[in-house]
């Protein structure tokens, strides 16, 4: 339990690194001139968003839906798929390499297709998102699977295991650690693909989700809009990453390196 | 359920219609607004939802394969399309002349579409637009630094012997809400496509004329109330959309007008003539975004002059 | 105990992907309900001996066969050959009593039988107490001892053991000598014991394989009955010795 | 030897899985009778990028020129990066969540702050290609390091070892099994990069990189050359992926398990 | 060999994070230049001592000190306490002579210099012909080896064993032991040796402190003149017997 509420202490620390990037950044932008409405101070992009809180509050939740949801998938089918892949090498050597295709796409390109084929506002929002951040979840995930040690694995091929049975013990337990790196690669991944898909795909429902406030704001030239707006997004793409980090402790900090704080040398 | 024949059963079952928009709302589509505000749409016997776009909707392609029966689309969007084999049909155009023009800010010597390209400013265009070529053939761009449209206005803000395109409801009402001091320069002499053009395809046409119809109607008689008074329609628009202040609106409004009302006796709203078409096919082919134009009479169907009187859009056909 | 088989070996040789030759031309017989051990120099190919054994590695040339006692070939069922490695090879997520029941997990062994099963092993182990750590919170001799608990947690007809016992000190390697007699004595499994332990060899074994750079130097069959092995007689020390003087010349050291 | 030629034969496999699904493409597109505006038949891309190979190879060069020198960077500094911010506890506490903000920032959003400061054309392409795929090398880096035996690092802290030497000798190599996948999963992004960076940041020169080629084609509803366009910043993603597999490959098949082929149960 | 530090370990006691108590007062001393072996029951706390002497690990009470001839304290320099791990711990990636090499290799010795060093010692450790091998191409007991022979090769000042012999045969063990009796001779390094093996111990120790349960149980000084060590001999045979009795009693084995 105390390590846990270390883990939690750390929450603070992104924070309070926060306050001095936006300490420093107040500082240059002042120093230096620049006009804000390239780069807008940070007191003014605060101002912005406490002025526009509540469309801005409502924009978040849709994006946040839509890059959660998206995310959920991409763990799914990245988890799922990879093992598809890293159980069948003859899928592994064809498919896998393809499979790069899918975060190589630009959005924009394909964007008729997704909204012809799922409509229009928060599925295509979420298939974006899901498409651009399945990739690293895949990667990691069969990278995870394959170091899985030998050694172990014959211990399951003696007990005659299934595949599906070494999968659930073995394979999947010894690859969290991997698959947690591509998750949270993906956590980010997701928060743009879901922006990225709203710029294509409108919106729904009565309020604009962020990727829609940064386009209008941007034609408007609200650049303190649009820094707050995808501060937002970054807000929830930290959340992600944050949940992703500590499910991944909790789940390996017991037996992992990685969880194990660092040795050093005492005489 | 298919849409068929409006307004013949009252007002017992509306018609779904589903209109992709390619922009957020503003007053660009003020005339659709003010008709769903008045009921015109309803009274046609159509349940019309205006789908907000974002930028990158690909509007073209969604009505073109039937993903929706109505879209906003440019002009040469409609013929490009259809020279590719897409199955889309003008039925209406908001702007007749271009809305897109060069912004420049008004300390800026330069005052022609000429002299702009002629010089060496650096200019901010949508990639893949024909106005480029055009007027890099008619003017031999040299010196020219072309410079992507990123969709935002921040650098021409601050670069101020710089130029952007611009769509003159939009970009110019923002500088003027700041107090920055522009001029705008139409690109209409070189490039003068019809705008946001309501486009529907070519099933959906022939199975349902009479809803079009009705539906271009209603849409024309919105835009003559909304062009008569806008503050009264804004307002609801300002609600769908509240990053654009109600003050910028009316602005736009009023800046739009000259390109959508007919000049005094000629023409009407939504007017669309085959000669347009035309010419607008010529210039396609000849800066190489066709090969050949396909033929216009099938590209647009020309709605048709309203009813003297203000009156409600037809309600009836025996 | 009918239906151990016996495991034969004819002229395995077996070369390694990195070219060495690991085993030559080497022929035994593990007896049905037998238990055999396998001596010889470190690097000799017990480990890689036993790997062919348990159909983990392949063999260049000769065959390996499971025999009935009828003499027809016997197809081992999964789950029905038991190895303990010579690393423990712990799964590191799981407690000490998890990791013991994992072959009666796989073999679809309830969760109650399954974990009292296990106690059962890991108390005769030495490990009470133990049960809920996890291998990193145990030491060497303790993490051995679980691997060997879970090779002998199943009812095996072929039990495989690479030095189980290395790394115990020698009144523990004792107490676990006599579990690892129990159990066979229990299960009449066809039992291969791979081990640096002379004494722990003529105590346990029927025959003993002595090997020498990756061939049979020579199979002693230990005189003693089972009943009078007793490792303070004077007969037992005479067999050690006897072992140890072929050991030494497999080694290459030159006997006094 | 004999396992390098088997591992070149594996770049024989997805070219035959690229043909397989191209045949099932055509055949599912003539079946359903989608229209060639959405989605070409590979034949019609095929016979649209030959009509246009000149223009469309000099638009790859220039591309992958900006992926390229995108990968390079985001390599170098998610490694140096990541191996700073493992080692120092308050970074990895403070700096690396933040990090995940800089895939999450929408390009378009940043585009004037990165043409104003880098200028248009390949430097903006590049410096987009590199942002975007910098954090999976960081991540994956990180989590490399912090995955390295704490038994080995026993062994170096004995010795005497400095964190720079420790680093050289053991974190790194080490690490490069995880580090690997970071670089595939990046290897795809900074493709994708690139092309973002040339939406936003034009022109560069007499030729169009593929960026604008899939602008324009889009514009024009030239979906055949939109799709063509595609599938060669796909190929340069390939090259990129199969590189760093090889190299991966090379640098760990003698001692990690993933380089090591599958047992069975052989009796 | 004045320079070489004896090792207080003085009431230590050392609880793990899990809450086992590995270590409850333990006092003893290495002698500088001593070779003192440690046995023990497995999991009796002998690798946390090491460890803790090695400065890998921190003592809940109690204090370890490293002192010079004159009393005063002596701040070891990195690289100059050698430990060779219970296990071996090699760089997968490294050759076998690389991995021996390594100390050295951090220690700043020169390519050509530290190669004939290791290889020196890869001989001595009965390794010929496997230098260049990676370690998952070794058996067991070589990798065991190779992890010995990167403890021997440094010129450490202390040196810290921990079973190094546990899984080789009993010749090669003999071997190993008279190669870690001429690098102590040679190098005349405070030397703790932990090992389950009581000739082994008798062999090379001037004392043996015996472990129980967390604690010392006794310390035994072998009575034997070093050049009269002959494992053969009836002295010999009696002082293995004598302690191993004691271990007897620390192993809760009741003696006859
Ligand atoms: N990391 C750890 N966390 C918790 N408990 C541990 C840890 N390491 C060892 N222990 C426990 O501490 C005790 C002493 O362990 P230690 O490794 O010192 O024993 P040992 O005498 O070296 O045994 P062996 O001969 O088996 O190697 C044991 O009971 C062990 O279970
Ligand atoms: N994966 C491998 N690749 C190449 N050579 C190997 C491999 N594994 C073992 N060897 C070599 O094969 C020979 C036999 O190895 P094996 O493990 O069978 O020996 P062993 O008798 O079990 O030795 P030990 O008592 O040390 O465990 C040794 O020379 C060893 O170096
Ligand atoms: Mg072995
Ligand atoms: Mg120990």
């Amino acid at each position: 339990m105390k390590r846990l509420s270390e883990k939690m202490r750390e929450i603070a620390a992104p924070l309070i690194a926060v306050g001095v990037i936006a300490v420093a950044w107040e500082v240059a932008v002042i120093a230096t001139g620049v006009s804000p409405l390239l780069l807008p101070r940070p007191t003014a992009i605060g101002q912005t968003m406490w002025m526009n809180s509540e469309m801005l509050l409502s924009a978040t939740v849709q994006t946040a839906i839509a890059a959660l949801s998206g995310f959920a998938i991409a763990t799914t089918l990245g988890i799922i798929g990879g093992s598809v892949i890293a159980a069948v090498p003859v899928l592994r050597r064809s498919i896998y390499p393809l499979a790069t295709i899918v975060q190589m796409v630009p959005l924009v390109a394909v964007a008729p297709l997704f909204v012809i084929w799922l409509g229009f506002g928060l599925p295509t929002a979420i298939a974006a998102s899901a498409v651009v951040a399945v990739f690293p979840v895949l990667a990691a995930t069969i990278d995870g699977l394959r170091s899985v040690d030998h050694g172990l694995r014959e211990i399951f091929a003696l007990a005659g295991a299934s595949t599906w049975t070494r999968w659930r013990k073995l394979d999947l337990p010894a690859s969290i650690p991997a698959i947690m790196t591509g998750l949270r690669i993906a956590a980010g991944l997701s928060v743009i693909g879901a922006i990225v898909g709203e710029f294509v795909s409108g919106y729904g429902g009565a309020h604009a989700p962020l990727g829609i406030v940064v386009m209008t704001a941007m034609r408007e030239a609200r650049t303190d809009l649009v820094f707050g707006a995808v501060a937002l997004s970054a807000i929830v793409g930290f959340v992600l990453f944050g949940v992703v980090s500590i499910v991944g402790w909790l789940l390996v900090n017991r037996w992992h390196a990685s969880g194990q704080s660092e040795m050093e040398i005492r005489r | 359920d298919k849409p068929s024949s409006p307004g013949a059963s009252g007002a017992a079952a509306l018609v779904s219609i589903q209109v992709q928009l390619n922009w957020v709302p503003e007053p660009e589509f003020g005339g659709m607004y003010a008709a769903l505000q008045d009921g015109l749409y309803s009274q046609a016997g159509m349940n019309v939802e205006l789908i907000k776009g974002g930028g990158q909707v690909p509007c073209a392609q969604l009505v073109a394969s039937g993903r929706v029966p109505f879209a906003l689309v440019s002009a040469e969007e409609v013929l490009t399309m259809r020279a590719r084999g897409g199955s889309i049909v003008g039925v209406f155009a908001t702007f007749q002349e271009n809305p897109m023009a060069f912004l420049l800010h008004e300390a800026n010597p330069i005052n022609t579409l000429e002299q702009l390209w002629r010089s060496n400013s650096m200019v901010g265009v949508n990639v893949g637009l024909p106005y480029v070529t055009i007027l890099n053939e008619k003017y031999s761009g040299a010196g020219l630094k072309l410079v992507p449209y990123s969709g935002g206005l921040a650098t021409f803000l601050v670069t101020p012997d710089s130029a952007q395109q611009c769509f003159i409801a939009s970009e110019p009402v923002e500088c003027k809400v700041r107090g920055v001091p522009v001029k705008i320069i139409s690109m209409a002499e070189v490039f003068n496509p019809y705008a946001a053009v309501v486009a529907t395809n070519e099933a959906f046409l022939k199975q349902n004329p009479a809803v079009v119809e009705a539906f271009v109607q209603a849409t024309q008689e919105g835009w003559r109330r909304y062009l008569a008074t806008p503050q009264k329609y804004n307002p609801a628009i300002v609600a769908l959309n509240p990053s654009m202040s109600l003050e910028a609106m009316n602005i736009a409004a009023e800046i739009e007008r000259s390109s959508i009302e007919p000049a005094a006796g000629k023409g009407f709203i939504g007017e669309m003539t085959a000669a347009r078409w035309e010419a607008l096919g010529k210039q396609l082919v000849a800066c190489k975004v066709i090969d050949v134009c396909p033929p216009v009479n099938e590209a647009f169907v020309a709605p048709r002059a309203p009813a003297p009187s203000p009156a409600p859009a037809p309600t009836s056909t025996p | 105990m009918s239906d151990k088989p016996a495991v034969v070996c004819e002229g395995l040789s077996c070369t390694l992907p990195s070219g060495v030759q690991a085993l030559r031309d080497v022929s035994f017989r593990l007896q049905a309900g037998g238990l055999t051990a396998i001596i010889g120099p470190s690097g000799c190919g017990k480990t890689t001996l036993l790997r062919i054994a348990a159909g983990l590695a392949r063999a260049t040339s000769g065959r390996i066969q499971f025999l009935r006692r009828d003499g027809s070939a016997d197809p081992i069922r999964a789950g029905h050959l038991a190895v303990c490695f010579q690393d423990a090879r712990l799964l590191p997520w799981r407690k000490v009593v998890d990791n013991v029941a994992l072959p009666l997990e796989l073999a679809g062994v309830g969760r109650r039988e399954r974990v009292a099963r296990a106690e059962a092993v890991i108390h005769a182990a030495g490990l009470d107490g133990a049960q809920s750590r996890l291998p990193a919170q145990l030491s060497g001799g303790m993490r051995m001892r679980v691997a060997l608990a879970r090779a002998l947690v199943t009812d095996p007809t072929v039990l495989l053991l690479d030095e189980p016992c290395s790394s115990v000190d020698e009144f523990t390697r004792m107490q676990l000598d006599e579990e690892i007699l129990r159990v066979w004595q229990d299960s009449g499994a066809t039992t291969m014991l791979v081990t640096h332990s002379v004494s722990e060899a003529v105590f346990l074994a029927d025959e003993i394989v002595i090997m020498r750079r990756a061939r049979v130097h020579s199979i002693h069959r230990v005189a003693l009955d089972r009943a009078s092995r007793d490792r303070t007689s004077h007969a037992f020390s005479q067999e050690v010795e006897l072992v140890m003087r072929s050991l030494a010349v497999a080694a290459g050291v030159v006997v006094p």
